[in-house]
């Protein structure tokens, strides 16, 4: 479908790559709602993607008591709602991320603050 | 002179014929095209304008009396609040945080109302049509300017209202008021009205004003009461105009029906994410409670948008697409909302806090089928965290829906576990949403949402620092640069309610010394 | 059916509509939510301007009620005399 | 109750908005009319651009020729906000209506001669019309300007024109029927004397600055119009010959175009001594629309006042260029 409009009616989105020092990548930790929403953060994309456990997310999301306990090996991946095996030591670019694509995981066994999934 | 027999006295609706449609006429020296160019290319097809229905006949002789004894009454009721410092006598200094929510997100609304209302007024073909539209935008300026002043004391006493009207373009959450109207205001002149008089004034607004009117009075706020209720007067004109509206163009053709069903399909479910800030508000911020918004919402949506939808039927019209899914989320937004504003609360001149034991035994009861599994036990480990000096706050910021600009919040439908994600293709991109129907009033117009200034990018597209500010610089603190970007006063304006300058100045003055 | 309602400000002045409207609506039901008056009739309701004229003793000009009026559903139907609120269907 | 005045003492954390201080500068106390008008429209971070308009966004200065670095310094000198406009307004009506039952209850309309009434309603009726059209026109203002300041007046002018066309509608009931209205349509539409005035009215329909449509409707037609009508044929002519009730229906008229005359100067004024080159397009625009506005008020000029219209005219535009030379716009 396309809008109504008087005139031509054409612009340019406003969040187009180039706008942008890296491209955006949402990130979502799945019944984990005490993090209202997933994250969005422009990430290089030379990052290895086994950094984002390592390094990006622990600043993120280490003041929950579950994330200590993940088992990054068994942490299940999905992208644009799809599951996915992104693998660790390619870059984000390699593993086929591009801006403003949404990537989620779930960690099995851990259901948030008293199994609530928060 | 007795050739001239008094005419038998008009009855109000051919008086108010005169008064209006009687004074209008076919322009020959300029065609009417050019004169009227806007109503035309929604492709609303109208056939007859005198078939449009007069809401409320008030001329401008009744109008200005009418009006200026409600000014009267409210103005010096808005006086005396302020000479006997009546802020003194509302039940607790969070109760203010409803008080900024409403200057920072509901007046602006009121200006862009005053302004889209002044376009149609002037652009509709009929001039039963345009001096509806006219009075309306003329009480929408109203509105702004009551508003305005009734909070003005409050914000002389109180912190997180003096910016409201820059933040209003700038700041996060505001995003989200700004785009809906907006959007409303920048779509053709039938849209605007199904969308502002319609779905929003007619559909929801006791949504927005009862609430917090209500809300006002149960917790001494006498200035916010008379001012709300002072305006609600004028919004029954407007909601009569809104039904009128939808009437007249269904009646008009029938080729109206499926542009007007997907108009209140779009504009249905963004008046209602709009209204999570009330809902949040409502369940809360207000220390004395008057009834959840699962209650408000069963009372004024679900029964009278019942009513209406059952008898727009005959037109062919059926309940908004996102009906059933917004009666769903009835035990779940406010929850949501309110953590969102938790989590933010470094970015947001407002202040939060974890409810009290009795409050939240309170949402326990009014929410049985949600709050115990899913909300009472995060806030319980925020306030254990809290009390052991690790107040949390997000610093990350957070992936909005590409419609409504809300953070990616809410959940699916019938699973309040699962964070409902959605997303298109268009063009070179992906777009994101919250939910199956802003994604549809995307898919509908993603030429139009492509423009959406979403806070959160354009933050990382660095256009949301001061100019001359570095972010190469060594120490710099992209947070603090937004902040001082939103000329927020750091400390003053957000963080938590507990040792807030709000929280201590106001036992000060009630002589709260513990 | 649906019901028809119409709100005003709990105040003086509302009181002889309000009683006009008892008195003219027997199906009437009236709530008292914070500072409001709320009548609630199944599918149609009246206020009519002589009724009102009878209770307060003097003239009164329909239009006036604008000023306490807070909120309405259904559609209007206005005249000098009466203000009829009503669903079609 | 147990009051401690000692606890009562309360500082006030500050005075008024920010966006209201940095229009009165700095943080002062606030006058109601400031706090309701200054810093009220969004500037800035518009979303999407207007279906209807492409080229612009939502708000746009650019939709105007003039150019000013602060839209906020086109204050009213009546400062106006809802409140005192509506009740001065209320105050008025209030007037009026004094003045209606007065004129009806002693019958004086029917003891004008039928040549005068006929003659009044030739002229009068014909000017509801005239008066919706500044009503559209000053919609217009408000939908398309920048600013408040500039806005909002704009907004209540055109309810304030609304409300003339009403009274003059009211006139015409009180002298006749709704046969009346519709013969002073049929003058509007079809009379020669009165196509002039209706060209300059469709004409001004089309134009697409907001400013430019201010002075032209406002300053220029109105600036005319009304001391023409209200001034010199009404006041002077009609009321002289046995029409003083035609006076007294009419009595909002003059004196609001004398109240509103102070804000339209005002406007005029501060955008002109903003730069040379508002002043240049001030003075062009007004040229060309007080030409047109004199060439369509003569035959009706004639039409009320026979062989006096063309000199009451004249005399008319001179009084005007004395407005325009005091904001500045000395030919």
């Amino acid at each position: 479908m396309s809008v109504v409009a008087l005139a031509p009616y054409e612009f340019e989105p406003r969040d187009v790559r180039e706008n942008f020092p890296a491209p955006l990548i949402y990130i979502g930790w799945d019944q984990h709602q005490l993090f209202c929403a997933p994250i969005c953060l422009p990430l290089p994309p030379g990052t290895p993607f086994g950094a984002l456990g390592a390094a990006v997310l622990p600043g993120i999301y280490g003041f929950h008591p579950d994330f200590a306990k993940i088992d990054w090996t068994k942490v299940q991946w999905f992208k644009s709602g799809q599951p996915w095996t992104p693998d660790p030591a390619k870059s984000l670019a390699d593993n086929g991320l591009q801006h403003k694509d949404a990537i989620r995981f779930r960690t099995p066994g851990l259901s948030g603050i008293q199994g609530s999934f928060s | 002179m007795d050739t001239r027999v008094t005419s038998k006295k008009l009855g109000l609706k051919e008086r108010y014929a005169a008064m209006t449609r009687g004074l209008g006429w076919e322009t020959t020296y300029q065609p009417m095209d050019k004169v009227f160019p806007y109503d035309k290319y929604e492709g609303i097809k109208i056939h007859d304008w005198d078939k449009w229905q007069d809401p409320f006949r008030l001329t401008m002789e009744a109008y200005w009396k009418y009006q200026g004894e409600k000014e009267k009454k409210l103005y010096a009721v808005i006086e005396a609040f302020a000479q006997n410092n009546g802020q003194l006598g509302v039940t607790d200094a969070r109760y203010i945080n409803a008080l900024k929510i409403f200057i920072q997100g509901v007046t602006p609304l009121e200006y862009y109302a005053h302004r889209g209302f002044a376009h149609v007024g002037r652009q509709f073909t009929g001039e039963g049509a345009r001096v509806a539209a006219q009075m309306q935008s003329v009480d929408e300026l109203r509105h702004y300017q009551t508003e305005t002043h009734a909070i003005s004391h409050y914000n002389k006493h109180f912190n997180g209202m003096h910016h409201s009207n820059h933040w209003f373009d700038r700041v996060w959450y505001l995003s989200v008021p700004k785009s809906f109207f907006e959007d409303a205001c920048t779509g053709g002149p039938f849209e605007f009205l199904t969308a502002v008089s319609f779905s929003f004034e007619y559909v929801l607004t006791n949504l927005l004003f009862v609430p917090f009117m209500s809300g006002a009075a149960n917790n001494g706020d006498m200035s916010t009461v008379t001012f709300g209720f002072s305006a609600q007067s004028d919004e029954s004109r407007h909601m009569t105009l809104g039904i009128e509206c939808i009437k007249f163009l269904l009646e008009q053709d029938p080729d109206n029906v499926p542009i007007v069903q997907r108009w209140i399909d779009k504009w249905f479910w963004r008046g209602y994410r709009l209204l999570s800030i009330v809902a949040m508000m409502q369940d809360y911020m207000l220390p004395k409670r008057v009834m959840s918004w699962k209650e408000a919402w069963e009372m004024y949506a679900e029964e009278s948008g019942g009513a209406l939808f059952k008898d727009l039927a005959r037109y062919g019209i059926r309940e908004p697409a996102g009906w059933k899914q917004a009666c769903e989320g009835k035990a779940h937004i406010s929850h949501q909302t309110w953590n969102a504003f938790y989590n933010y609360n470094a970015a947001a001149p407002i202040h939060t806090w974890v409810p009290s034991d009795e409050e939240l035994n309170w949402l326990s009861e009014k929410y049985p089928e949600s709050f115990d599994q899913y909300y009472r036990p995060r806030l319980e480990h925020f306030r254990e965290q809290q009390q052991a000096g690790n107040r949390f706050y997000s610093k990350t910021l957070p992936m909005l829906c590409n419609t409504c600009q809300i953070p990616m919040i809410f959940t699916e439908e019938g699973d309040a576990s699962q964070i409902c994600y959605r997303e298109s293709d268009y063009k070179a991109y992906k777009y994101h949403f919250c939910s199956d129907h802003c994604k549809s009033i995307f898919d509908h117009e993603p030429e139009k949402y492509v423009q959406s200034w979403l806070p959160v990018h354009q933050v990382y597209q660095g256009n949301c620092f001061k100019p001359g500010t570095d972010p190469t610089a060594e120490g710099f603190d992209p947070l603090m640069a937004v902040l001082d970007f939103y000329e927020m006063n750091v400390g003053r304006d957000n963080f938590d309610f507990e040792g807030s300058e709000d929280q201590k100045n106001f036992a000060a003055w009630k002589g709260d010394t513990k | 059916m649906s019901d028809v309602f119409i709100a005003f400000q709990a105040n003086e002045e509302s009181r002889p509509v309000i009683d006009a409207i008892v008195a003219d609506n027997p199906h009437a039901v009236l709530s008292h939510p914070t500072g409001l008056v709320k009548v609630n009739a199944p599918n149609a309701l009246t206020i009519r301007r002589e009724t009102i004229e009878g209770l307060i003793g003097r003239s009164f000009d329909l239009q006036q009620i604008h000023v306490n009026l807070v909120t309405i559903s259904g559609y209007i139907d206005e005249d000098d005399d009466q203000l009829t609120l009503s669903w079609k269907h | 109750m147990n009051i401690d005045l000692q606890a009562r003492e309360i500082t006030p954390l500050r005075n008024t908005y920010d966006h209201v201080a940095r229009h009165i500068g700095g943080d002062k106390v606030a006058s109601r009319y400031q706090e309701a008008t200054f810093g009220a429209q969004p500037m800035v971070n518009f979303h999407y651009r207007p279906t209807w308009d492409p080229g612009h966004e939502l708000f746009d200065a650019g939709r105007s020729k003039i150019v000013l670095a602060d839209w906020y310094v086109l204050k009213d000198p009546r400062q106006f906000y809802y409140a005192t406009w509506t009740m001065t307004r209320a105050k008025q009506q209030d007037a009026m209506e004094s003045n209606f039952q007065f004129v009806e209850q002693r019958g004086m309309l029917s003891m004008m001669s039928d040549a005068l009434r006929d003659k009044t309603l030739e002229i009068l009726m014909p000017l509801r019309h005239a008066a919706w059209g500044a009503n559209m026109n000053n919609a217009s203002i408000c939908a398309y300007g920048f600013g408040t300041a500039f806005t909002a007046p704009a907004m209540f002018h055109a309810m304030d024109n609304l409300g003339v066309a009403q009274y003059l509608t009211r006139l015409g009931l009180a002298m006749g029927d709704a046969q009346t209205l519709d013969e002073g349509k049929q003058r509007w539409l079809e009379a020669p004397a009165w196509q002039g005035l209706r060209r300059l009215v469709e004409d001004s329909f089309v134009v697409q600055d907001p400013f430019e449509l201010f002075v032209a409707q406002n300053l220029l037609i109105d600036g005319l119009l009304y001391p023409l009508v209200y001034g010199a044929f009404v006041d002077d002519h009609v009321a002289l010959q046995g029409g003083t009730a035609v006076a007294m229906l009419t009595n909002f008229m003059p004196e609001w175009h004398d109240e509103s005359a102070r804000w339209i100067d005002a406007v005029v004024k501060a955008a002109a001594t903003e730069s040379e080159a508002n002043r240049a397009l001030l003075r062009e625009w007004s040229r060309h629309w007080v030409d047109r506005a004199q060439a369509a008020l003569a035959p009706i000029a004639r039409l009320a006042l026979g062989d006096q219209g063309e000199a009451v005219l004249n005399e008319a535009r001179e009084q005007l260029q004395t407005r325009l030379d005091k904001a500045g716009l000395k030919a």
